[in-house]
């Protein structure tokens, strides 16, 4: 598929949860997620992103996160890395919910960013 | 016209059957254009509609619709379930007048549908059955070329309510699960008043 | 506390990870959930809406939902009970930390609703 | 002015010893406006930054940066993580120019956090602190004066950034943790120069 999606949230609940619920529309989709930090608890991981990014099976990455420090994290990451990551600073959930629909129909990335143009909030 | 107790529940009963019959369809047709889920969301609500009815045979009209509402309401889980829930509730609070003829009933579950999908005609939803078949009552014209033309109109609809709305222009093409499913009960409605 | 908050979501890890979110910014809030269907699905049941309502235990509840049908079964409920019910069309997530943060140090209704504008996306 | 290389390790053992003493205070004023984890966060990282330093002792001031840099990065696991990561994986890329002044390499570290927080002073963040004495050591006047006073402006702010800046006037009156826990490292580094 051309783009793949990933998720970083401070929650692993968060993260586990918008996969299940954008995966159900778009099941063919790379969905890939890193919630919470290593042990499990309310943050982030830089290793945890590092790694769904690794497993996201898209030629493209689409990137979507909640707060802070996930979005800090992801940054870093995009310094440390070459794969082609797009980051949007959407609403999570329904940010990654129509860009997975549109992704899932082979959308151009133009339509996709039209669409989540609406759904900037950060 | 007015539809009798015991035609009314043959309605909800074939309805029932061609939900659970059609399960499969009706998910493809989701999954096209939406999650995927409507048939099985159905099913469920169909299974919950036989339920309540074996364990309480309605008494009334308004008894009837309400079963139904609410057990769509409590099962289907999808916004089917809160659309057609309010669709049946507002038909059965209305059906307690006597003189309220049939094409009304359907215009008011019509309505009811619009009011909780803050949606209209032409959004590609099943609004675009019920309002037809509503119209086509009124002015004594309905048969199964009605619904037959509501669903290849809402094929070429583009979607602006519901999931199929976050596809635009790739909606067109795809029936509505929604639609598909309305057809089904007003299918079962023409079954119910040919015979 | 004056102020309670209700997650609705399509899925119940969607709405535990935000009350996980949430609370450890805002651990003196009521705040309750309603994720998935009745039987652990991908979708929404008003039971689980009427539970979380019940069980909320602010004098008023701001509300915030995911997609379509956990919207149209809150506004279903919110015509079926009387209790004072916000309900907020902004990102879930985002929204609900705002709101929840704003709640836990006493900020007035009005103070909580404008810094949700810039969220409203739905 | 330099640090030579073990005088900087001193520094980030007593930083990190700070922290591990600290830990309460930094989650007490990280509850008042934040989620109260900032010094759980600091701890973990310490304590990976202490053992990643028994692990391999650093031979150079640009190793000794980068492994505190990667133990934060990888193991605080909230906002300052990677603005602490940044601020010493910048430091010690600069630090390999053997020229470099102390006060620029705190500026640096600065710019770093800047850059990651997408952020500036005022923001009530712990740029608050690392900007002021950056300032004080070009001008050569740097000590504790400088840190209280970087406090107490911080406490008079209104946070724009991070966490707090969601309770807007209602994160005055506090001092935020970023800026303590800053405070803890620039007081470590007075400990080393005052030697
Ligand atoms: N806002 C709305 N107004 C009217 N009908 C709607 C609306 N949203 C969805 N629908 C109808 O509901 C159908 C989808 O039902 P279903 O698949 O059971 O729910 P979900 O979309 O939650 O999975 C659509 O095909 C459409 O006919
Ligand atoms: N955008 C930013 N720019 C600079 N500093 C920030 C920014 N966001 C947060 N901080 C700093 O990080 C500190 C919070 O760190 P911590 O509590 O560990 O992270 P989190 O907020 O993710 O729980 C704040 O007190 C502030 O000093
Ligand atoms: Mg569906
Ligand atoms: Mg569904
Ligand atoms: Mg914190
Ligand atoms: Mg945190």
């Amino acid at each position: 598929m051309k783009y793949g999606i990933l998720i970083v949230s401070h929650s692993a609940n968060i993260a586990k949860g918008v996969k299940d619920l954008i995966a159900q529309a778009a099941p063919n989709l790379s969905i890939t997620i890193a919630g919470g930090t290593e042990d499990g608890g309310i943050g982030s991981s830089l290793e945890k992103i590092q790694q769904a990014v690794d497993d996201n099976k898209g030629d493209e990455i689409l990137a979507f996160y909640d707060l802070g420090s996930s979005k800090m994290n992801l940054e870093m990451l995009l310094e440390m890395i070459d794969r082609t990551i797009h980051k949007y600073d959407v609403a999570l959930v329904e940010g990654a919910y129509t860009a997975a629909t549109l992704a899932e129909v082979d959308s151009p990335l133009t339509t996709i960013e039209d669409n989540l143009k609406s759904l900037k909030i950060k | 016209m007015k539809l009798e107790l015991v035609d009314a529940k043959k309605w909800i009963t074939l309805f029932v059957e061609k939900l659970e019959s059609n399960q499969t369809i009706l998910n493809e047709l989701d999954t096209a254009i939406g999650d995927g889920d409507h048939g099985t969301n159905m099913k469920r609500g169909a299974e919950a509609v036989t339920a309540a009815l074996e364990k309480k045979e309605p008494e009334t009209l308004a008894d009837l619709y309400k079963t139904t509402a609410f057990a769509m309401i409590q099962k289907v889980g999808g916004a089917s379930g809160p659309l057609y829930g309010t669709a049946f509730l507002d038909m059965s609070k209305a059906v307690k007048n006597d003189d309220l003829e049939l094409s009304d009933l359907i215009q008011i579950g019509t309505d009811g549908l619009k009011r909780r999908g803050e949606s209209d005609t032409g959004m590609k939803t099943m609004i675009d059955v019920w309002q037809p078949v509503s119209d086509a009552l009124k002015a004594d014209k309905f048969d199964q070329s009605v619904i037959d033309a509501a669903l290849e109109n809402v094929k070429g609809l583009v979607a602006t309510k519901g999931r199929a709305s976050y596809l635009e222009e790739k909606s067109k093409g795809h029936i509505d699960p929604g639609a598909q499913s309305s057809a089904y009960l007003f299918e079962s409605l023409i079954e119910v008043l040919g015979e």
